[in-house]
């Protein structure tokens, strides 16, 4: 048991994080946020979650900036909405998680985790092709998380093969993926408005 | 009295009708020419400008001028007989209070000349001659009047001393003026030389009135058979006589036509189309926005019908035009 | 014939290829059109949302805005994921006036002006409201009398945007199972997350959300499942093997399309469903080589 | 001349429209009231004149106002069905519809006149309303009917 | 209009109102300003205006500067119109040549900008100065008080009005109309009451039948108020008495009709128990009920029905009470004053379909378990489960309905304390594990913190974490067979999900479903969540916009019982002072017409709702009746020519008000 000193002083903090995230489409309710608990409660996933809904809200509230972005939470939501739906403050959590992990991915604050991986590999095939293949997906995700993984991915794959439902051939593309590229490269990468001088930041918390 | 009293008549932007209405006091004419010496009445008589500008001032006991005044000559013209006149009467609605002249205020000289030089269905397309105030032309220096974006009354130009509302006025009314001016008996200075109250307190058909005056629809005349012995109001038809000062004992009334409004507001609420407007969307007594948006709008052009006669005397006077760009 | 703008969404052209097949089949059946969008772009589901807010809403806008330059009829989104990437790009667009000003500007670069005048529908939704449910009875054939049924929606097409009616309470699967004589059992769970793509990337956490959802079907004792959203049917399906091996409890069941169950009660045939697509099918269905 | 002279761009900036709103006494003046208890802040550019019913305003105040140098006329009157004189607010709502045709025949654009129903309650619409407004009266410009 | 008498020399006292004004606007500026409008002769700025000192003020400059007319800029005139015009005749001036100015919820709490606030105060200033120059002087009309009072709800609130109105009134008549059968609304009820404890009937009963019993309180039961036309002082109501099919002065309450009735078993919802017990369709609806008298439901009575029966109920009855044709009747009746306690709804919880109410089996809401805990409730005081047995663990979940925007936003202030008192008797009875679940544990009361710490140590488990759902899909063992409730206990930090066999909801109060129609009648507003809105929060809570109509209790807004009472009293002691003063002042803010103008047209009288104008047929001119006019000035928009006008309103004064503002 290693003990590890747990109050934060406030010049640790990031005084601006709450308000960036404001400012982004679906943050602006962050500020009526009761803690009331009803976000965690509903959220099937919350009881795998380091912190759970609730206390991602306060932290953001608190500033508690790498808390939230070293956070493990943001990536294991699967934004199934039942938070936004049922929050009595209409906060709109699942678009503050969102905002959460773009921070995360543009400032690669995460730790080495599987999801935003497998995520930036979808991004990078769409862009690409226009469109997703399930078979390459599988395979990308198998390299992303170990090989283990792909052992008992394999029976799956060969059977849906079987079926007709996958094929490691066929790729699904678009007839003109430069069409979508135009579009998507118009869009100057917005990233996420960066920290102001970010302050020192600590190992991510326990 | 030695020597018979001065008269001057004359007609700004008017369509003669007011001259005509002199000449419809018939037989009663003769009185008053034996009476008068008209020394100013270019409809009838051909008199120069130059002989009023040979009287001395004062010289005329009464001018009566009808018409609005629209172009910079009338202008001149009025004030040189306000010069020359004790006593100036405003004769008819368009001196009065701007009459249907006075709807071009709806409009401008640009908009006007171009609907009427370029693009009125009378003229080959693209024609782009305009009237200008000074032209060379061969024989000399032609000149015409300068005509101005917005139609004016007789008193937004000259002090006038009396008013003879109608369009035109009534012979009686005429007659009875000049019978006031020769004996000197006037009203004090700026009075309308008519009724006081609205035209429903001296019309017959107000008794027929039910108690609470409130209708359900709007007809025009054409659309309706109108019960002629009934208050045409009361049976949807639009009478402006609860807002127009009487004197004219309705005649148009009695003539089968509902009134119009020539004899111009009362006294006290010197704005005419506010109190028109108001006193219409009151009786129209429907409660659901729809239908009373369905038949208010059968007031086709309530700009119009609330101020046929007095929009260069209203509040707001003219239209507003957009900036052009 | 009405007729309706058709986006499949990457899903049904991969694994996801029986639901599409079914589709076509019952609203041909039906004699509605579905016409596809042509050249149409991935939906950008979660993922891009978590990379760039702005290019999540543009992937999906493109394909709206292509709906609206052809005659703008609704545009009908079967996988739960896509309908749901549509509609939030429509409601982000038309709350955020900066993000609508930089989206279709962008989209204005490709000549594809957008002004959100189409709707977004789920077909289960299209089928219920537009046919109804007489039509779609008259047209029934071979009522699946003792066929009980656990209807699934998942999250997607309930949450944020409701895509049928009652989002918190919702009926539209069991109307539709009572309109070809199926049974539909009370299934507590039947608008929780399935776990979406966390059965790839945190399989521990997906599993055990799959292992619910298949348990209490299974203490239900019902003959199949049956989804709206392809992502849903996946990851029911294909990991039952695993859970059964892993758990030691017996969770293999069919995970049927609603449009499956439609296409069987209207008789057409299996084939043509993509039955035989399925990794397990319900005894019922006459590929299952047993006669109703 | 009826070519109505731009004010020079200083004045322009330093302009700020000129609201006068007639109010009536039972609801939205009482919003106006509650308004100032909560703090709601709204555009100072309202003048409120009160009276007791929206149905006491008589067309040619709104015509005074706008010949006088008002931009802009609001009139905030209670919702139909809750007038404190049972039907004062049904003649408000019909003289408004005459009235607004008119004012446009005389070339005041539509949003420089204003019928709202703002009940005693509603702070937060009195306050988008008047924003709105002013809003709406900075992009039309000064209406200066006395320039006309 | 006649020109005023005397040249004008106005005062203007503009107030700071501590910072509220002074804090915003520049009030030393805005009195130079003051000072030098055409007609102002003294102009000056003082802390507070409305206090003795500020009104010493006025009348020390009246004096001093020879002062006829006065202009105050302070607060709205909503406030202290009143009160300055007393001051101001009180300095000998007509007190209808004052004019107030709103500089304070007009301007100062209204605007951010110090240059533009001051700005405003001027213009306002600026065009009250052009109005009360020409104001003429006026006399308030004083009409009589008809002593009667009529109260709208016989629930605590309205019973504790009736009694203090009664006890205190002379020979005047208290009518007290309840639309239930029995009055007692929903405190009857209750089982016990928070924090004492004591028990709801025993406090109830005795007023009930004091309500009963008492000369001066004549009680409508089972019967509305159907319409109210007057003012204050003089309102016209008609009440309708429903039908109970029983002749009420003979009934005696004997209940043998009930026994002889044809059907055997109870098998129709009482409604008193919200469906959970049955009666028959001849029915009493609790045994405390007053009137103790009996009342047949048409629905379910076998001969109002169908028309067939063999009446057994009529044999039975000794008295000759019941009266099968008897019909609907009205009666309609003059009051001078109004006390609405109309009461509240509970939130219907199935619009929070999380919570499975009405699905799953054995969840309730809170008012249902006060008539399982009440001894004559459908299980005599023993919450059971459906299937008999005692609950061994119960949920209670707070906030149902309330703190939620998707419902009702605002907090219904009672649950809390009526679920610790709901979770005390249910462990008494039934010795079961009782968890609460909070967000906010809210006990603002007397005895109220005091009460929560007795259940705390009782072993009450409480759970801060508002519930997400309550589920019967289970996924241990130990949670077959019971409701699962999943919250985050915030502050233990992990999520819960906790089985119980009975979940008890904590439903929040909402305004009456018909509180609409009830507006509408009375001329009364309603607030934003839709309860009767007062005049001020702090300054006028029990009183309305309509002089003379009181409102107390639930109806207002969500309170407790102590609350009530001390509401229902402050609305009685309003009415008293209106009654005792005999008279009220009537605003002259009446129509005058100008005969030398009036043409006669008669578009003025279809104006007027209250019928207030005649057509005189010799003169050909209309006239006002002063006292039925109540000064709305419609009829003197819509007159052609100005000869209408409304005094205090006249068209100089608001043109004189438009030149000022602009």
């Amino acid at each position: 048991m290693q003990v590890v000193r747990t109050v934060k002083y406030e010049e640790e903090l990031d005084a601006g994080f709450t308000n960036q995230v404001a400012s982004e489409p679906g943050g602006d309710a962050i500020w009526n946020c009761l803690q009331c608990g009803t976000c965690s409660a509903i959220c099937p996933v919350s009881i795998y979650m380091d912190k759970t809904p609730r206390r991602i809200i306060g932290l953001i509230r608190g500033g508690f900036r790498d808390e939230v972005l070293g956070s493990l939470s943001i990536w294991i939501c699967t934004s199934c909405y039942a938070c936004t739906v049922e929050c009595p403050q209409q906060i709109r959590i699942t678009d503050i998680m969102y905002i959460a992990k773009r921070m995360a991915m543009k400032e690669s604050q995460y730790q080495r985790f599987v999801v935003p991986a497998v995520e930036e590999a979808f991004v990078k095939m769409v862009r690409k092709n226009g469109r997703l293949t399930e078979s390459r997906m599988g395979i990308k995700v198998v390299r992303k998380s170990g090989l283990r993984s792909g052992v008992a991915m394999f029976p799956i794959a060969w059977r849906l093969m079987r079926k007709h439902r996958m094929s490691l051939l066929h790729v699904e593309r678009m007839q003109d993926p430069a069409s979508l590229r135009a579009v998507l490269d118009a869009l100057e990468p917005r990233h996420a408005p960066t920290a102001p001088a970010a302050a020192p930041s600590r190992a991510a918390g326990a | 009295m030695a020597e018979k009293p001065k008269v001057a008549l004359y007609w700004c932007a008017s369509c003669g009708g007011c001259e005509e209405a002199v000449v419809d006091l018939a037989e009663a004419i003769l009185d008053v020419v034996a009476a008068v010496d008209i020394v100013f009445w270019p409809v009838a008589l051909d008199f120069k400008v130059s002989d009023v500008e040979a009287l001395p001032d004062k010289a005329i006991a009464v001018s009566f001028i009808n018409g609005a005044v629209r172009l910079s000559e009338q202008k001149e013209m009025v004030e040189l007989l306000r010069r020359k006149s004790q006593l100036v009467v405003a004769f008819g609605s368009c001196s009065h209070l701007g009459g249907i002249p006075g709807l071009a205020n709806l409009w401008d000289k640009a908009s006007i000349f171009d609907w009427s030089y370029s693009k009125a269905p009378s003229m080959e397309p693209g024609a782009t001659t305009r009237p200008m105030t000074k032209i060379q032309v061969p024989e000399g220096e032609l000149e015409l009047p300068e005509f101005w974006d917005t139609v004016k009354s007789l008193n937004q130009v000259i002090d006038v001393d009396y008013y003879l509302p109608g369009c035109p006025p009534t012979p009686k009314l005429i007659a009875n003026a000049v019978q006031a001016i020769l004996t000197g008996k006037l009203p004090p200075k700026g009075a309308v030389l008519a009724g006081t109250k609205a035209l429903c307190s001296e019309c017959d058909l107000n008794e027929t009135k039910p108690d609470k005056l409130l209708i359900q629809d709007i007809k025009r005349v054409t659309e309706v058979q109108l019960d002629l012995k009934k208050c045409y109001l009361a049976q949807g038809v639009l009478c402006m006589g609860p807002v127009t000062r009487s004197g004219c004992e309705a005649l148009c009334i009695n003539g089968g036509m509902p009134c119009t409004g020539c004899f111009g507001p009362v006294q006290e609420s010197p704005d005419y189309g506010g109190k028109a407007l108001s006193f219409v969307a009151s009786i129209v007594d429907l409660e659901d926005p729809a239908r009373a948006q369905e038949v208010l709008a059968k007031v086709a052009d309530p700009t119009g019908i609330f101020y046929r006669y007095s929009l260069p005397t209203s509040k707001l006077g003219r239209k507003k035009m957009p900036r052009r760009k | 014939m009405t007729g309706y703008l058709y986006y499949p969404g990457c899903s049904l052209k991969g694994s996801g290829a029986p639901y599409e097949k079914s589709l076509l089949a019952v609203f041909s059946a039906l004699g509605q059109e579905l016409k596809e969008i042509p050249d149409w772009n991935c939906c950008g589901a979660t993922a891009y949302l978590s990379v760039d807010q702005d290019m999540a809403v543009a992937m999906a806008a493109r394909n709206l805005a292509i709906a609206e330059k052809l005659d703008g009829q609704d545009v009908v989104a079967p996988c739960s994921g896509c309908y749901l990437s549509l509609a939030k790009a429509k409601a982000t667009l038309a709350e955020y006036p900066d993000v609508r000003a930089r989206v279709t500007a962008a989209l204005g670069k490709a000549s594809l002006p957008y002004e959100g005048r189409v709707a977004v529908r789920h077909p289960l939704e299209v089928l219920l409201t537009d046919v109804g449910p007489e039509v779609l009875k008259k047209r029934v054939t071979r009522p699946l009398k003792n066929l009980r049924v656990a209807p699934y929606y998942g999250c997607a097409i309930l949450r944020p945007y409701p895509g049928v009616p009652s989002p918190q309470a919702p009926h539209s699967l069991e109307d539709l199972c009572r309109v070809v004589g199926a049974t539909p059992v009370d299934y507590p769970n039947k608008a929780r997350c399935c776990g979406g793509m966390l059965t790839a990337g945190v399989q521990s956490v997906g599993l055990r959300l799959v292992e619910i959802l298949l348990c209490e079907a299974k203490a239900a004792d019902v003959d199949a499942v049956v989804t709206t959203c392809p992502l849903c049917q996946y990851n029911l399906e294909v990991y039952q093997e695993r859970i059964c091996k892993a758990k030691g409890k017996d969770v293999r069941l069919p995970i049927l399309y609603f449009t499956q169950l439609l296409g069987m009660a209207f008789g057409l045939d299996d084939h043509a469903l993509g039955m035989d697509q399925l990794l397990r099918v319900p005894l019922v269905a006459p590929c299952a080589g047993v006669k109703a | 001349m009826a070519v109505v002279m731009e004010p020079p761009k200083e004045a322009q900036e330093a302009w700020e429209p000129r609201i006068v709103a007639f109010f009536c006494n039972w609801c939205t003046y009482a919003a106006s009231d509650l308004a100032g208890i909560s703090r709601v802040k709204y555009a100072p550019n309202m003048r409120i004149v009160r009276v007791m019913c929206s149905g006491r305003i008589d067309p040619s105040f709104v015509l005074e106002a706008f010949r006088d140098g008002a931009d802009g006329v609001l009139i905030g009157g209670c919702n139909p069905g809750d007038c404190h004189y049972k039907e004062g607010n049904y003649k408000t709502m019909r003289r408004a519809m005459l009235l607004s045709q008119m004012l446009q025949d005389l070339g005041i654009e539509k949003e420089r006149f204003r019928l709202d129903w703002i009940c005693a309650s509603c702070a937060r619409e009195l306050q988008t309303t008047v924003n709105h407004m002013t809003a709406d009266l900075k992009r039309l410009g000064p209406l200066n009917w006395k320039g006309v | 209009m006649n020109p005023p008498a005397e040249a004008p020399r106005i005062g203007v006292f503009v107030c700071d109102c501590g910072f509220n004004i002074l804090g915003v606007v520049d009030v030393p500026a805005v009195v130079k300003f003051a000072a030098a409008l055409p007609g102002v002769v003294h102009a000056e700025e003082y802390k507070y205006m409305c206090s003795d000192p500020g009104q010493d003020l006025i009348k020390k400059a009246v004096q001093e500067h020879g002062l006829n007319r006065v202009v105050v800029a302070s607060c709205s005139p909503t406030l202290h119109e009143r009160t300055f015009r007393r001051v101001v005749s009180e300095a000998g001036i007509n007190p209808f040549l004052f004019n107030m100015v709103n500089i304070r919820e007009g301007v100062s709490w209204v605007t951010e900008d110090k240059v533009q606030a001051t700005e405003k105060a001027e213009s306002l200033i600026d065009a009250g100065v052009r109005r009360v120059t020409l104001q003429e002087p006026l006399e308030a009309r004083s009409e009589p008080v008809n002593p009667n009072v009529l109260v709208i709800g016989g629930g605590i609130a309205g019973m504790h009005a009736s009694l203090s109105l009664a006890n205190a009134n002379r020979g005047a008549k208290v009518h007290l109309v309840e639309r239930q059968p029995s009055i007692g609304g929903n405190m009857a009820r209750f089982d016990k009451t928070f924090p004492t404890l004591d028990c709801a009937s025993c406090i109830l009963t005795p007023k009930m039948t004091e309500v009963k019993i008492h000369p001066n309180i004549r009680l409508h039961s089972y019967s509305e108020v159907v319409s109210v036309d007057g003012y204050v002082g003089n309102f016209d109501v008609t009440i309708e008495h429903k039908p109970r099919y029983i002749n009420e002065d003979l009934c005696i309450g004997c209940l043998k009709c009930i026994e002889a009735c044809v059907f055997k078993d109870a098998r129709f919802p009482n409604e008193f128990d919200l469906g959970l017990a049955k009666r028959k369709p001849i029915y009493i609806p609790f045994p405390q009920a007053v009137p103790t008298k009996v009342l047949i439901d048409p629905h379910d009575c076998l001969y109002l029905r169908l028309g067939t029966c063999k009446k057994t109920c009529i044999d039975a009855c000794e008295k000759d009470a019941i009266d099968l044709e008897q019909k609907p009747d009205r009666v309609s009746l003059k009051v001078g004053t109004i006390v609405v306690a109309t009461g509240f709804k509970p939130f219907d919880a199935r619009r929070k379909p999380q919570y499975g109410y009405g699905v799953l089996p054995n969840v309730y809401t809170a008012l249902e378990m006060e008539r399982f805990l009440s001894p004559t409730g459908p299980t005599e005081g023993v919450p059971l489960l459906q299937d008999g047995r005692k609950p061994e663990t119960v949920g209670i979940i707070h906030c149902v309905g309330s703190r939620d925007k998707n419902t009702n936003e605002y907090c219904s202030k009672v649950c809390c304390m009526y679920s610790l008192k709901l979770a005390h008797l249910i462990k008494e009875r039934t010795g079961a594990e009782v968890y609460n679940f909070y967000i906010d544990m809210r006990t603002p009361g007397k005895g109220y913190e005091e009460f929560y710490e007795r259940l705390l140590s009782e072993g009450l488990k409480v759970i801060r974490g508002r519930v997400a759902e309550v589920t019967k899909a289970a996924l241990t063992r130990a949670e077959k067979d019971h409701l699962i409730i999943r919250a985050e206990d915030t502050l233990a930090g992990f999520v819960r999900r906790i089985p119980v066999d009975m979940v008890v909801l904590a439903v929040g109060l909402e305004p009456q479903s018909d509180t609409q129609e009830l507006r509408r009648m009375l001329n009364l507003s309603c607030g934003h969540e839709g309860f009767l809105q007062e005049l001020h929060p702090k300054l006028a809570p029990v009183s309305t916009a309509t002089d003379g109509i009181f409102i107390a209790g639930a109806c207002q807004g969500p309170k407790d019982i102590p609350e009530t009472v001390a509401q229902a009293g402050a609305a009685a002691s309003e009415a008293l002072s209106l009654i005792h003063r005999g008279v009220v002042e009537i605003q002259p803010y009446t129509a005058v017409v100008n005969e030398e103008l009036c043409s006669g047209c008669k578009v003025c009288i279809g104006m007027c709702p209250y019928d207030a104008i005649g057509y005189d047929e010799e003169k050909r001119v209309v006239h006002v009746t002063e006292v039925k006019c109540k000064g709305c000035g419609v009829c003197a928009a819509a007159c052609p020519t100005g000869a209408m006008d409304q005094q205090h309103f006249r068209k100089e004064l608001v043109m004189a008000e438009i030149a000022g503002v602009i």
